[in-house]
């Protein structure tokens, strides 16, 4: 129970060392022992989930807090707590680990070592959300780093190498602003120190120049994972080059850790630099959403097409946050956990597909829903939830994030609602051009989804339509620490 | 039994779900019938409602409702917990719309049975019927504009999954993604509508809204943007104009689905919303105009472009747009229960007639009308409750469409003259392209023997349905309006200030206004029948010939579709624009161009250490041994170690005497 | 008074011998006058009242690297050598810069004068061995590596090439 | 006595070693005048050790250690001796002059 965190966090690791000393050859025990090193942090963190106090009282506090001295001479701590910001990621994590695990499990070559990156990257993922040190935070952060370079740049595709470079080199610039502008936080706090709790606290004593530059700093290293226009350009090269289960990793968490910064560092830390960079930041949302709408609509290739909805989804996010409201980080959280589950689905969808077809040119099909009638199912289910049905999980959290920008922003809100539309016109484009029609005999012997991709798919599609229901699950989670961080400032 | 009202939307819900899932497609499944269960008692439910609101044994409004979430919301900078209720309100209004909607679903569903026999996906149909009801009957009962809206995207969704019911065909898919498209673009306003109300009113509760804006917390403009969004909303959702382009499209649905849907209930959704919404409207002057003036263009082109068509589908299709058109204008002139007298009895009329062009192309297997002719002798039954309702829509007393149309005409008399003749003269034009279908598809010489000849009535489970209908086409009308006991029920608008309404600008008899309009629709009636009911069509085509202009006008639909398209168009080249935008410049810019300037960095880097760094190195060690090295060659010429030791006994003794 | 006497004899047997073993032309007498020097030392050590040190010094100086000069050059001695000049030509630069230096250090020695002992001497030995068991460990076991090195490199070096060495090299910078 | 005294005396074996290390012609003789520096410098580290530090014995401690080292260096320095004079056939120091210029 006191090590709960630590447990969810260096389970996969210890699963990543075991893997590394089994035999290269015998598959089924790497199998098991990566299945096993994902699902006991999801079942751990379901224990969180179950432990979590959602009281009001428990809005401004850490919990499930671990506290040690690590560097001493620096300050360094080993300190980790959720909140219910953080809280929701977690679990998303894992279980988003686990769904990929299984989606993983048809990766042919070299499979060792994939389960070794896999549970490494899971390792830094869940840190990342964890950790309330900056030097702990960093230090995950860079863990994600390495492992997607070689998830994507071993058993990605043709272009496997320029898109892994390509999204190092991007993130690792974004990251090393990032590094800067945390030693700027760390010397300027008195004494020293890289507690994220504590920096929380000083901003009172940070002048407005000050907080603009280290902001703008934070911000380069957030705006990249986010990704805000104009940094996204790796994120479609990456997606469609990694494997089906790594997008889903990609879109699912890696992304939501840009998003996530923000709202926990950018804001709570600096809150005049954040003020300061709020027209800029509707602007950027507003682009991501309609710009990133319209470059969805016109791809091809559908995962390019949902790789640049992520794009637009992202952008809710960040309107969200523009809006500087509690109904706005609400839905900008929401938002995160329901685009994490919504798009995972819909990269694992297009990985079925394209472990059959081949090819995901959308233009090639025709008719599919005669065919593979259960894929077709699940695939306008995603696609419904994508562009925000009601009783599908994207409504709720779309309209929490419009609702809170709303106040604020009003014309930028309402240009960007826009981007509903032609997110609706891309889906139902894609819907009618693949699977409607008359069916193109090409695809007549295409199987449906097998088990596996039953398993990893459906319990996203029963969570797509139990939060579209019921939102109260993710939402009474985070209700308390958002009227705290919206109260922090007031 | 009011306390059950929010089962009405959750049991055909339920249902759907059942049949969705509860089996495998077979030809016997049991599980729709599970479908018609359900509404049956939904129907029961609503009918006891409305009788106990009718005889005054339940005072009206009633609402109920439960927490459905909570979230962190923020208003006016000060943070609170939002509790989001979901839950039932109900009106005279809903009370009536709910018994409507549920009759005519229990009636297309029974109708379908015979309908879609033997169609492959006929379990399918019934779960996309059921669902689709649940969603309306939901949007009916919600006493929450956002479960309002909610419930109007899943209208939506279920009336793309029914138009496109026949998706291995190309045009079913197409239509469907226009109609959802051209919906969702009118929804916008509708989202941005409920933004607007939450910011400036803080709730989504209906009663709640209403006594804030009674309060007048809410400024006008305010108000009237309300009202601008909410009647986009009601645009797409109605198909008012200009975006009406979608219905007509819609009928490659099959047709009891464009009876149910696109006649009797979910295009009455956008006159319902207003109505529901009516103290927004009536808060504000320019969206009621805006409201009438739409209605008002609407009813007029749709009624002009039902003239032409030969698919028997499309007539009715527009002459439903035209009629809603009509309810608009009534709302926006102030005619509160005119409006909704006219949706409850329209829903019943069009419902029927949809429903026997159904029994018709289900006899001969077409829509095209000119295919038909001199059907009245194979199918009876058809013709005659067809001809029922075509009178009813007619406005042809005593049957119910006179009543409902009179008191529209009445209404907009009050309010603007001008209004009211464009408004006659789309009466008259209804009654001539109405007729000009009977007489195209009933009358007349048969057109093709071969279809006639395996033309056959409709089984019971079709006719009856029919029957129904057309008893309730003849009787509602004058049933409600029998003392007025319509507009007791539905009141005469909710937040319309007493006295706004009835301070009518102009008078006009009504016996002589109604004589005149059935004169007219009497005349039209003839005309058709002149033109229409010949063994051939050369009056038709000579008239055609003689006005080739407007009728290809009419026949573009004025353009609007066009225009559409190219706003798609335009949209798709904007996205085009976009991709090549993201592709060639910005990843240029930020990737490729950052690249460029590490490089142009790292090169210059180079030259300045090659230039400087480097020859400063190399002029270190020139100096050192070139100069100063070459001068102090001598001192180690004999390459002897004690006079090294010799020189630095003489650094150290100098440094231990120089202190 | 005894103890200013042992002082200025054993510094005069010191210096001496000491200037005596640079001095003189016949190395094997030079090995042997360092031996009584490095016994001066001894003495001034005990003196000095370090007893270990004094037993040290006669230990490893007087008893092994003095005898090991004269093993040395008893071995590579020659008897012509015996009348060749030991000292070579540099004598007079070499004498006149260590007359400056000894300049500087009498000055520098001077700023000590007058700093007598504080109190009487007392045994070293046991306090010796419980500083190299104890602070000094790390060095002392330093040192015995040092020595180890040492005699594996002389041994090394010492033992006889079973081939030829290659000719000697010139300078590299001739 | 005095701390000076010792000073001085450590002083003049000290000249006198250097004196010898740059006037010797032998190898040899080189190396002896090196084991009278190291002398001086133990006789000024017993020394400061007995006036200014007499509670501790560190001065005499890196006396020891000074003392091992030499052998050690005495050792080394013979055997290299002896290699030279093997290699050149010669043991003075003018003779050994690969250094020259």
């Amino acid at each position: 129970m006191i090590h709960l965190l630590s447990l969810i966090t260096f389970i996969p690791l210890v699963g990543a060392l075991v893997v590394l000393c089994l035999p290269k050859d015998g598959r089924r025990p790497i199998e098991v022992v990566g299945l096993l090193a994902t699902a006991l942090p999801l079942v751990l963190s379901c224990w969180l989930y179950a432990a979590f106090d959602c009281s009001d009282a428990a809005g401004a506090t850490m919990q499930f807090v671990e506290r040690h001295a690590w560097i001493p001479s620096m300050n360094v701590q080993y300190y980790l707590g959720v909140d219910g910001l953080s809280g929701p990621l977690v679990i998303l994590t894992a279980l988003m680990s686990l769904i990929a695990m299984i989606a993983s499990l048809g990766i042919k070559e070299r499979f060792k070592e994939y389960v070794f990156w896999f549970l490494v990257l899971e390792v830094g993922m869940l840190g990342v959300f964890e950790s309330l040190d900056f030097f702990l935070f960093y230090v995950f952060w860079e863990l994600t780093l390495v492992p997607m370079y070689f998830l994507i740049g071993v058993w990605g595709g043709p272009q496997k190498e320029y898109a892994a470079i390509k999204f190092f080199l991007y993130t690792l610039t974004g990251s090393v602003f990032m590094l800067l502008a945390i030693l700027a936080l760390y010397f300027q706090a008195d004494p020293h120190t890289f507690d994220m709790v504590a920096l929380m606290k000083i901003h009172g004593s940070l002048s407005l120049k000050f907080q603009i530059i280290v902001f703008l700093g934070f911000y380069l290293g957030f705006a990249v994972k986010v990704p805000a226009f104009p940094f996204h350009t790796w994120l479609p090269l990456a997606h469609v080059e990694a494997p089906t289960a790594i997008s889903v990793i990609l879109a699912a968490v890696l992304l939501k850790m840009g998003v996530y910064g923000i709202m926990r560092v950018s804001y709570t830390m600096l809150p005049l630099g954040f003020e300061w960079f709020l027209p800029i930041l509707v602007m950027i949302a507003v682009i991501n959403i309609v710009y990133g709408a319209l470059c969805a609509m016109a791809q091809t290739d559908m995962k390019k097409m949902v790789a640049y909805s992520s794009i637009n989804h992202m952008g809710y996010c960040l309107l969200a946050i523009a809006g500087c409201s509690a109904t706005g980080f609400s839905g900008s959280l929401l938002q995160m956990v329901n685009h994490g589950i919504i798009t995972g689905a819909l990269f694992l969808l297009v990985g079925v597909i394209y472990d059959r077809a081949h090819t995901r040119d959308i233009t090639v099909f025709g008719g599919l829903a005669t065919r593979v009638p259960v894929y077709a199912g699940f695939m306008s289910l995603a696609c419904f939830a994508s562009l925000g049905l009601p009783g599908l999980a994207g409504f709720v959290s779309e309209f929490l994030c419009f609702l809170g920008a709303f106040t604020r922003w009003k014309y930028h809100t309402a240009v960007a609602v826009v981007g509903i539309l032609v997110t609706a016109a891309f889906f139902l484009r894609m819907i009618e051009k693949v699977f409607l029609g008359p069916l193109n005999n090409r695809w007549a012997d295409l199987s449906d989804m097998n088990a596996r991709e039953l398993v990893s798919v459906v319990p996203l599609a029963i969570l797509m339509v139990a939060l579209g229901i019921w939102p109260k699950w993710a939402l009474g989670m985070m209700n308390a620490t958002m009227m705290h961080m919206a109260g922090l400032f007031k | 039994m009011i306390e059950h009202a929010f089962l009405i939307p959750l049991l055909p819900l339920a249902a759907s779900f059942l049949i969705l899932f509860g089996g495998p497609e077979r030809k016997d499944s049991p599980l729709p019938y599970a479908g018609i269960a359900a509404i049956g008692l939904s129907l029961w439910i609503s009918l006891r409602i409305l009788f106990d609101a009718w005889s005054g044994a339940l005072p009206l409004p009633y609402e109920a409702d439960w927490s459905w979430f909570s979230f962190a919301a923020e208003l006016r900078g000060r943070p609170f917990i939002f509790d989001m209720r979901a839950g039932v309100l109900i009106e005279g209004a809903t009370a009536v719309m709910l018994a409507v909607v549920c009759l005519v679903s229990l009636l297309v569903q029974v109708y379908s049975l015979g309908y879609m026999h033997g169609d492959a996906k006929f379990k399918r149909y019934y779960a996309y019927l059921s669902f689709f009801t649940a969603s309306m009957l939901g949007l009916v009962v919600s006493n929450n504009l956002l479960v309002t809206f909610a419930c109007w995207e899943l209208v939506g969704v279920s009336s793309y999954l029914l138009i496109g019911f026949w998706f291995e065909k190309t045009a079913p898919p197409y239509a469907a993604k226009k109609a959802f498209i051209t919906t969702k673009l009118g929804d916008l306003g509708f989202f941005l509508a409920l933004l607007t109300i939450f910011a400036y009113g803080g709730t989504f509760n209906i009663v709640r809204l209403r006594d804030a804006v009674a309060m007048g917390y809410l400024p006008e403009l305010v108000l009237t943007l309300i009202g601008l969004g909410l009647l986009a909303g009601a645009m797409g959702k109605s198909a008012q104009w200009p975006l009406f382009i979608w219905l007509p499209d819609a009928m490659e649905g099959p047709t009891p689905v464009s009876a149910l849907i696109h006649a009797a209930t979910m295009v009455a959704a956008g006159i319902y919303l207003v109505a529901r919404c009516y103290f927004i409207f009536a808060a504000s002057q320019v969206a009621m105009d805006a409201v009438a003036w739409t209605g008002l263009i609407t009813a007029f082109l749709a009624g002009t472009m039902a003239l032409v068509p030969y698919d028997i589908k499309r007539v009715l299709a527009f002459s439903t747009v035209s009629q809603l058109g009509f309810m608009m204008c009534a709302l926006g002139v102030g005619g509160y229960a005119a409006g909704l007298f006219h949706l409850t009895t329209h829903a019943f009329f069009k419902a029927l007639l949809f429903l026997g062009a159904g029994s018709v192309i289900h006899a001969v297997h077409t829509n095209d009308m000119r295919q038909m002719g001199g059907l009245s002798k194979r199918m009876p039954v058809t013709f005659m409750t067809m001809t029922v309702g075509s009178l009813a829509l007619a406005g042809i007393p005593p049957l119910a469409g006179f009543f409902s149309k009179d008191q529209i005409l009445e209404k907009v008399f009050e309010r603007s003259p001008f209004m009211f003749a464009v408004l006659a003269l789309t009466a008259c034009l209804t009654a001539f392209y109405t007729f000009r279908m009977v007489f195209l598809t009933f009358r007349g010489e048969e057109r093709d023997t071969e279809r006639f000849r395996h033309a056959e009535e409709s089984g019971g489970v079709m006719t009856v349905p029919l029957v129904i209908l057309a008893v309730l086409s003849v009787c509602s009308g004058w049933a409600l309006e029998h003392a007025h006991a319509f507009a007791r029920l539905v009141g005469s608008g909710p937040g319309l200030l007493p006295g706004a309404a009835g301070e009518a600008a102009h008078h006009i008899d009504p016996m002589v206004m109604a004589t005149g309009v059935t004169g007219a629709a009497f005349l039209a009636i003839g005309l058709a029948y002149r033109l229409y009911c010949t063994p051939d069509l050369s009056a038709a085509l000579a008239w055609k010939e003689r006005l080739s202009l407007p009728f290809k006008v009419l026949e573009d639909r004025y353009g609007f579709d066009a225009f559409f398209l190219g706003l798609v168009d335009a949209a798709d080249r904007l996205a085009g624009l976009c991709r090549w935008v993201d592709a060639e410049v910005v990843d240029r810019i930020f990737v490729d161009g950052w690249g460029l300037l590490c490089r142009i960095a790292a090169e210059l880097s180079n030259l300045f250490d090659a230039l400087f760094v480097d020859q400063a190195v190399d002029g270190c060690g020139y100096i050192s041994r070139d100069v100063v090295g070459a001068n102090l060659r001598w001192f180690s010429l004999r390459g002897r170690v004690q006079e090294y030791l010799l020189y630095l006994a003489v650094g150290v003794s100098l440094f231990s005497i120089l202190r | 008074m005894i103890e200013r006497l042992a002082f200025y004899s054993m510094a005069a047997l010191t210096l001496g011998s000491a200037i005596l073993v640079v001095t003189m032309r016949n190395t094997v007498h030079c090995a042997l006058l360092l031996g009584l020097s490095l016994l001066g030392v001894a003495g001034v050590f005990a003196t000095l009242g370090a007893d270990f040190l004094f037993a040290s010094q006669l230990l490893i100086y007087v008893g092994g690297i003095a005898v090991l000069m004269i093993f040395a050059v008893m071995l590579l001695g020659r008897t012509a050598d015996l009348h060749l000049r030991q000292v070579n030509e540099a004598w007079m630069a070499a004498l006149l810069v260590v007359a400056i230096t000894l300049a500087g250090l009498v000055r520098l020695v001077k700023l000590v004068a007058g700093v007598t002992a504080p109190s009487p001497a007392a045994p070293a030995t046991r306090p010796l061995g419980l500083l190299m068991m104890g602070d000094f460990a790390v060095p002392f076991e330093l040192v015995s590596l040092v020595l180890l090195a040492a005699l594996l490199g002389a041994v090394f070096f010492s033992r006889k090439e079973e081939t030829p060495p290659p000719p000697a090299t010139r300078g590299p910078s001739s | 006595m005095t701390l000076a005294h010792y000073l001085f005396l450590g002083s003049a074996l000290f000249i006198v070693g250097i004196f010898g290390a740059l006037t010797r012609r032998n190898v040899i003789g080189i190396l002896m005048s090196v084991e009278l520096m190291f002398n001086a410098a133990n006789i000024n580290l017993a020394a400061f050790n007995r006036f200014l530090a007499p509670a501790g014995v560190t001065g005499q401690a890196v006396a020891l250690f000074i003392m091992t080292v030499a052998a050690a260096e005495v050792v080394v320095g013979l055997a290299l001796v002896l290699m030279i004079y093997r290699a050149r056939d010669t043991v003075y120091a003018e003779d050994i002059n690969i250094l020259r210029g």
